[in-house]
């Protein structure tokens, strides 16, 4: 397997450079994978995505770093050779397809754009690429005659994976695809894009704040905290063993996949504001397990296996510390310590 | 559908009122009541049938029955001054007043829903800085000083387009379409309905300003970006199209406020519309023919507060389809 | 209008807060920060003490006729050091009429938007508070006004009642109030669920005093919007009134002065000094009532802001 | 304040103080004086229907103020104006008002006899209600005098009792300022009528074409009432029944009678008079004019209430017949001197076989002929109509078959309310004959100046202008009291100011337009505030604070009179 996408110390700012929202996050997706990238609200994985598509809202930038598509640099791209490359080469699916759907065109004719305009296609064949894609996404084709809003919430879903294929993108970005849904619905979602990736080779980056979703489709997984990449390895090795205190936390924030047996326990405290980070370790503030040097260095990541890495100066003893994050005693108190 | 069913009964209802507000004003108005339906050359015998005719020598109950009555009868008396059905004289010149209407609509929307595209669009910037409050002002100012002002450059001083009328003098048609197709009749209306539109523009520029804003936050613009689509196509065919709705109805609604608004411009150009015939007739004391042209009014407005929530629900397949 | 009252909702949720601690304060402030709300009430604040210093302010008796030192008429003279901006074809300083215009014009703008604001505000929260019956009579009252030619409504008022200031006010105030009255309603239904209304419920306040003392004090910010719009929308039907004839024509106001000067064709004799200048003067204050209510809803209706 | 004007506040403070001197003793003597005189209203036309007299009331207003009163110029739409005045007739102070002149006012009889008769106080032109039984005698008097010299005399002695008694304060006599366009029209056929102008029937009958263009364009400033035979509807619609139908006889240019459609008019004696019909005249629908359509004409008005308007005028006819197939025999009850004048040229020829029908159906009927509108009017006069929008275009043709067949193809009427569009239409030919002007003549003036296209003809009317002090209402029922309003009146600054110069000073009913008539020396009335306040305080009025009271004893009540 090769690497597809190679994001290095990529940054993002806000208001003339006052806030990083993403800095220096590093991830990799492979080709033919599916990442899954974690954290809570706001630790920036969304600007993350967005700044992968360049679409940064107004007075958002990218201030530094890379993102290799296929060995090209997509931020150092002009913004017309970047914008060829849109939705050709990597396209998103967003959280809610209800207002991502322009309301006002009917399927077919949002459909019809996209191959059209950006695909080059006749409108006839367009039309059959479009019936195609509804059945690869199990939507019945006739449904391409309706208005988005004539949809169910999961249909719309699938509608909006469905317009992400059209052009055969080499990555998919998918922005908390399920996160709207009702739980029966983000199933067959979920289970459209299983098949997808398997099927059809797809390559894709799954934004979620729910660790169930990367477990059940992701077979990477990259944990971000405060604008950083704290964790990335594969899926079943970070899941169960993960080496960052972060993705410890948040293990115990969730039901364990296979057993209902595990205490809910959610990290205290809150993550730092993003216009006064902590220096060295971002985590330490909320981090039971920190110690003087989290407070003053950034930590390197560190590997523990070649596909495996962790950004914390305690890395080497992750081994030691899973057991005691398991314990929801070891969190409590935590943040109001150091705050 | 139901809907459509109570939207026609609350008219019936709107229509009603309006014409039971006109009965009060026209009768309850201090001095004697008669003196609005009796010309005061009438002979004692006309007056005793007018009087008659409208009921006006019963309890005022009995006249108000008998003032519908007539009213779904079309029957809306004689004018007093030229002693002709009013009605004629209202429905003569209806045509007038709403074609003018019609084309400052379209003058204003077309101009109007480019130039606030336009100021979404470039929001922020210098554009925007002073159209902005240029469009204010167009909006402040009053509709007969700029229709003055237009006299005197475009008719009097450039000599450009006739000043005032509907047809050049002693112009003689097939029909009343030839007429109105004439390039004659279009140079009589550029002026009044250029100042109208003038002033017209400023809603849909405002109004389709702050819808483009409003729509270019919604997702699906990001999404339009992100499909790589040129920033024009995702202005034109996404952004505006979705801020465009609300201009819709905005200008039915402007339709029908404008055939009453028109009074000002109308006697500017000595535009033969409902609007001069109403100020005439007032300042004529012609009550039955200010009353007559006042409900044509009011109709023309009804009809067309109407027709713009029916529109709304045609355009935006939201609403047609019954999320709301 | 349910977009924008859900867009409202937001910025009103902030405001029962804010007010304790001076919400005024900070709508003057959020007010003072817009440059075009800054404009708009400079050019309030100029006419203002204009209209209240006229009589000391206007050289001379805006209806006096004036005549030269050889007897003959002072008509229609050119600007000069005497006369700014010169006489009007029979002799009257135009200044003085100017000056003295400023009065009715201020005085139909506000006594509207005070009309509006109040008669709106009570009927609105009466009916956003109580609903039933009120909240009825409102939606329906509202349906007959949109009925209603504004222009035509106001020129029959003003033919049948006489062309005095108030019966324009009285037409305008009639025409206007249901809209405000609306809005204010729909305020107050989203109001009178929330914690402090609920809080002092639960404190056994009074239905009244919540409704006045609690509840109204939030809504005003809206009563003041629509009547800032009614201010544009009074002085120009006056003005349009006065033109079309249908004025009172003993009192001079920028309306009768531009009524006057068509009448006696100075745009013909082109004394532009004449008719220019009321016109613009009628702008300027229409123009500040808007710049100022524009302010004014972008602190209402924050999302129309811009989201740099 | 400047040296250059002087103010209201400076000639008020003057006045007063002046007067102080003379009236303190008065005080002191008189016990008390009247009760004060109540603020007065002064009703005009509106500034935008009629700017010159809303001016002029103006002027009189200020002027009057220096006497000591509150007066106040309420300025009115002309209809409702008309309605106030005419139809409410204890309810207001004083109006101005104006007469026009008309073809068949070139005989004085009109305004003598109507003006002042109280016969005309409930309904009529006396509308102020001046009784004068002196002057009524004179007025009958000089209407059955037949000797023009003796009438003269008459007339003269008629112009001295008014300029006494004041019951009209006359202002001014108008000049028509009127233009044409003479590269259209050919000046020497333009005629110019004594006392009426440019816009008359000798110019609409013998305008000659300079050029291809063959239309006339004329303009109206008000919408037409009605294009009806039997009905006095309006000044403009008059422009148009004078044309469409014609008459036996017509005022010419020079303002004397003078058969038209009538070949011969023989006095037979003081109260017969023989009109030999022209021959070979036909209708606008091709059927010829006879002696029994004649006959109709005459009896319409007079035998039913059909015509009300008419019928004054058909008034003094015992009977008229035809007595051969050629002419027409009128018995008149008492000799008139003004018959032809104002009958014979003033009554519209109607055709009886479209008319008998018209009135028969209307019989039993509470309308009447007036409220009856022809979708094709037929007259035998020099034009026929050719289609109509009362509100806006009258469209004329010239009538092949007429004996004087008009030059011109068409004549066309277009309503223009607003005066600046009209003069703004001169010049750029969507005029070409500016038949009605209401605005600033210096404006009209100077265009032509800068257009030698234009030609600019101003005629004194034989109408004029004056204040109509109601003499139900004190004060205004003391001549005295309107002798001293009259004298405070500057109306050569009045003429120079609101007329700019287009008007003189008048002082009589009777216009110099009229220089047989008008009595040499009646209008020159000075103005003259201290004569104006010496005639006042001679009749006891008095100024107290600067306000004036009536004399001692006189209350003030309006309800009983």
């Amino acid at each position: 397997m090769t690497e597809l996408l190679a994001v290095r110390d990529l940054a993002v700012a806000y208001a003339n450079g006052a806030v990083h929202a993403v800095d220096g996050a590093n991830l990799s997706v492979r080709r033919g994978g599916m990442l899954g990238l974690v954290g809570e609200s706001g630790c920036g994985k969304t600007t993350l995505a967005r700044a992968l598509m360049g679409v940064l809202p107004g007075g958002a930038r990218i201030t530094r770093g890379e993102a290799r598509l296929d060995g090209t640099d997509l931020v150092a791209l002009s913004p017309a050779a970047r914008r060829a490359r849109l939705w050709r080469d990597l396209a998103f699916v967003p959280q809610t397809a209800m207002s991502a759907l322009d309301p006002v065109y009917r399927l077919r004719d949002q459909m019809r754009e996209v191959l059209c305009d950006r695909g080059g296609l006749s409108r006839t064949a367009a039309d059959a690429r479009a019936v195609e894609l509804f059945e690869a996404v199990g939507l019945h084709p006739s449904r391409l005659a309706d208005y988005p809003h004539q949809f169910s919430g999961g249909m719309r879903q699938r509608a909006a994976i469905a317009l992400a294929l059209a052009l055969k993108p080499k990555l998919v970005i998918a922005d908390e695809p399920v996160t709207a849904l009702d739980v029966i619905v983000q199933r067959q979602v979920l289970d459209t894009f299983r098949s997808l990736s398997t099927d059809l080779g797809l390559s894709a980056i799954i934004v979620t704040h729910d660790i169930s979703v990367v477990a059940y489709l992701c077979d990477q997984v990259a944990v971000m905290y405060a604008g950083r990449v704290v964790e990335h390895g594969p899926a079943n090795a970070v899941l169960e063993q993960p080496s960052h205190p972060y993705t410890m936390g948040l293990m115990n924030a969730f039901p364990d996949l296979e057993s209902d047996e595990a205490v809910l326990a959610p990290i205290e405290g809150s993550p730092p504001p993003l216009s006064d980070p902590p220096p060295g370790c971002r985590f330490a503030p909320r981090c039971p397990f920190a110690e003087a040097v989290c407070t003053r260095e950034v930590p390197p990541a560190v590997a523990v296996t070649p596909d495996h890495w962790a950004a914390c100066h305690r890395t080497p003893e992750a081994a030691a510390l899973r057991p005691r994050a398991r314990d929801p005693l070891t969190w409590r108190g935590v943040a109001e310590a150091t705050a | 559908m139901p809907y459509l069913i109570r939207r026609l009964l609350q008219m019936a209802f709107v229509l009603w009122a309006v014409a039971t507000i006109v009965f009060l004003m026209f009768r309850l108005m201090p001095g004697d009541p008669s003196a609005a339906f009796i010309d005061p050359t009438f002979t004692v015998e006309q007056q005793q049938a007018v009087r008659a005719q409208f009921g006006l020598d019963r309890p005022l109950p009995q006249q108000y029955l008998i003032y519908l009555g007539n009213l779904l009868h079309g029957e809306f008396g004689l004018s007093f001054r030229q002693r002709q059905p009013v009605l004629g004289m209202v429905l003569e010149v209806l045509p007038n007043t709403l074609l003018l209407t019609l084309t400052a609509l379209l003058i204003a929307y077309a101009f109007g829903t480019l130039l606030g595209a336009l100021m979404a669009w470039k929001r922020g910037g210098r554009f925007e800085a002073i159209s902005v409050p240029l469009v204010l002002t167009t909006r402040a100012a009053p509709e007969f000083w700029v229709g003055m002002v237009m006299l005197a450059i475009f008719a009097f001083g450039l000599g450009w387009l006739p000043s005032g009328g509907a047809n050049v003098a002693g112009a003689q048609y097939a029909s009343e379409w030839d007429r109105i197709l004439s390039l004659d009749y279009l140079r009589h209306l550029a002026l009044p309905a250029l100042t109208l539109a003038i002033y017209l523009q400023g809603l849909p520029a405002l109004l389709m300003r702050s819808s483009m804003l409003e729509v270019m936050r919604e997702e699906f613009v990001t999404m339009a970006r992100m499909k790589g689509l040129p920033e024009r196509t995702i202005m034109l065919r996404h952004a505006a199209r979705n801020a465009l709705l609300p201009l819709v109805t905005a200008f039915a609604l402007g339709f029908g406020q404008s055939v009453g608004g028109n009074v000002v411009v109308e006697n500017v150009f000595s535009w033969p519309g409902l609007g001069r015939l109403l100020a005439e007739a007032i300042a004529n004391s012609d009550y039955p023919l200010a009353q007559c042209a006042f409900l044509l009014i009011a109709l023309v407005l009804v009809l067309m507060n109407f027709l713009a929530d029916l529109l709304y629900g045609l355009l935006d397949p939201r609403v047609a389809h019954g999320r709301g | 209008m349910d977009v924008a009252e859900a867009r409202a909702a937001p910025a009103v949720a902030a405001l029962p807060i804010r007010r304790r601690r001076g919400a005024w304060a900070a709508f003057a402030r959020h007010l003072l920060r817009d440059p075009y709300a800054l404009i708009g009430i400079s050019i309030y604040a100029i006419f203002v003490v204009v209209g209240l210093t006229a009589p000391w302010l206007a050289p001379y008796d805006p209806m006096e006729i004036l005549f030269t030192a050889d007897g003959g008429l002072a008509a229609s003279l050119p600007p000069s050091a005497d006369h700014w901006l010169g006489t009007t074809n029979l002799g009257r300083d135009i200044v003085s009429q100017l000056v003295m215009g400023t009065q009715p014009s201020l005085i139909v703008g506000l006594s509207a938007a005070v009309a509006v604001a109040s008669i709106g505000t009570v009927v609105g929260l009466l009916a956003g508070y109580f609903g039933g019956a009120v909240d009825q009579v409102l939606m329906r009252v509202t349906d007959i006004v949109l009925g209603l030619p504004f222009l035509p409504f106001v020129i029959v008022v003003t033919a049948l009642l006489g062309p005095e200031l108030q019966n324009i006010v009285f037409a305008v105030a009639v025409l206007l109030w249901p809209n405000a009255a609306r809005v204010i309603r729909s305020q107050v239904l989203t109001l009178s669920q929330r914690q402090f209304v609920e809080a002092a419920r639960v404190t056994g306040a009074g239905e009244w005093r919540i409704l006045f003392v609690h509840v109204a004090p939030s809504v005003l910010p809206f009563s003041a919007l629509y009547g800032a719009f009614a201010v544009g929308w009074a002085i120009l039907t006056q003005a349009s009134i006065a033109f079309l004839g249908f004025g009172d024509s003993s009192a001079i106001s920028w309306g009768t002065m531009l009524q006057d000067a068509y009448a006696s064709q100075a745009l013909d004799r082109g004394q532009y000094f004449w008719f220019l200048p009321a016109g613009f003067c009628i702008v300027l204050v229409v123009l500040a009532g808007f710049l100022v209510s524009r302010g004014y809803e972008d602190l209402l209706f924050p999302k129309l802001r811009d989201d740099t | 304040m400047t040296a250059t004007t002087l103010s209201r506040r400076a000639l008020l403070a003057s006045s007063a103080l002046s007067l102080l001197p003379a009236l303190t003793p008065r005080l002191a003597m008189a016990a008390t004086p009247g009760d004060k005189i109540r603020k007065l209203t002064l009703l005009s036309a509106a500034q935008a229907s009629d700017p010159q007299e809303f001016q002029a009331a103006q002027l009189i207003a200020q002027s009057w103020r220096q006497l000591g009163l509150d007066v106040d110029v309420r300025g009115l739409p002309r209809p409702q104006l008309s309605d106030v005045v005419w139809n409410n007739r204890t309810k207001w102070d004083m109006t101005m008002w104006r007469m026009v002149g008309r073809p068949e006012r070139s005989d004085p009889d009109e305004f003598t006899f109507n003006l002042y008769n109280p016969a005309t106080i409930e309904t009529g032109y006396n509308f102020i209600a001046y009784n004068n039984p002196d002057f009524q005698k004179i007025a009958q008097a000089q209407r059955a005098e037949t000797d023009r010299e003796a009438r003269r005399k008459l007339l003269y002695e008629a112009q001295d009792v008014i300029n006494r008694d004041q019951p009209y304060l006359f202002l001014v006599y108008p000049k028509n300022v009127l233009a044409y366009d003479q590269s259209v029209w050919k000046p020497e056929s333009v005629v110019e009528q004594s006392g009426i102008g440019i816009r008359c029937f000798w110019t609409f009958l013998r305008a000659e074409p300079a050029g291809a263009k063959r239309d006339m364009i004329c303009n109206a400033a008000e919408s037409m009432i009605a294009i009806n035979p039997l009905y006095i509807s309006g000044a403009i619609d008059s422009w148009v029944t004078e044309l469409v139908w014609d008459r036996l006889m017509r005022v010419g240019p020079d303002g004397l009678p003078q058969p038209w459609a009538a070949e011969k008019v023989t006095q037979v004696d003081p109260t017969t008079i023989d009109v030999v019909l022209r021959a070979g005249q036909k209708w606008h629908d091709g059927k010829p004019v006879t002696v029994e359509d004649v006959v109709f004409s005459f009896e319409a008005p007079a035998t039913s209430d059909k015509s009300p308007m008419y019928k004054p005028f058909v008034g003094n006819i015992a009977s008229v017949k035809a007595t051969d197939d050629r002419t027409v025999r009128f018995v008149l009850k008492t000799p008139s001197a003004a018959f032809t004048t104002s009958t014979l040229a003033k009554i519209n020829l109607v055709p009886k076989h479209v008319w008998a029908p018209i009135l028969k159906g209307l019989e039993g009927k509470p309308e009447n002929a007036e409220t009856v509108q022809e979708e094709q009017p037929v007259g035998s006069g020099p034009f026929k109509v050719a289609r109509f929008k009362l509100n806006e275009e009258i469209v004329l043709e010239a009538n092949p078959d007429y004996w004087e067949k008009p030059k011109m193809d068409r004549w066309i009427l277009r309503i223009i309310t607003n005066t600046g569009a009209a003069l703004g239409m001169l010049p750029r030919g969507e005029l070409n004959f500016l038949t009605d002007y209401r605005g600033d003549p210096k404006l009209l003036t100077d265009m032509a100046k800068q257009n030698p296209n234009i030609s600019v003809v101003a005629t004194t009317d034989m109408g004029f202008r004056f204040v109509a002090p109601n003499e139900r209402r004190q004060p205004f029922d003391d001549a005295r009291f309107r002798r001293a309003l009259s004298l405070a009146i500057n109306r050569q600054l009045m003429a120079a100011a609101a007329w700019n110069g287009f008007a003189t000073p008048a002082n009589s009913f009777v216009s110099p337009a009229l220089p047989y008539w008008s009595k040499p020396g009646i209008n020159d009335l000075k103005a003259d505030m201290s004569e104006a306040k010496k005639l006042l305080e001679e009749a006891g009025y008095v100024v107290v604070r600067g306000k004036l009271h009536y004399p001692e004893g006189v209350k003030e009540t309006l309800d009983a009179s």
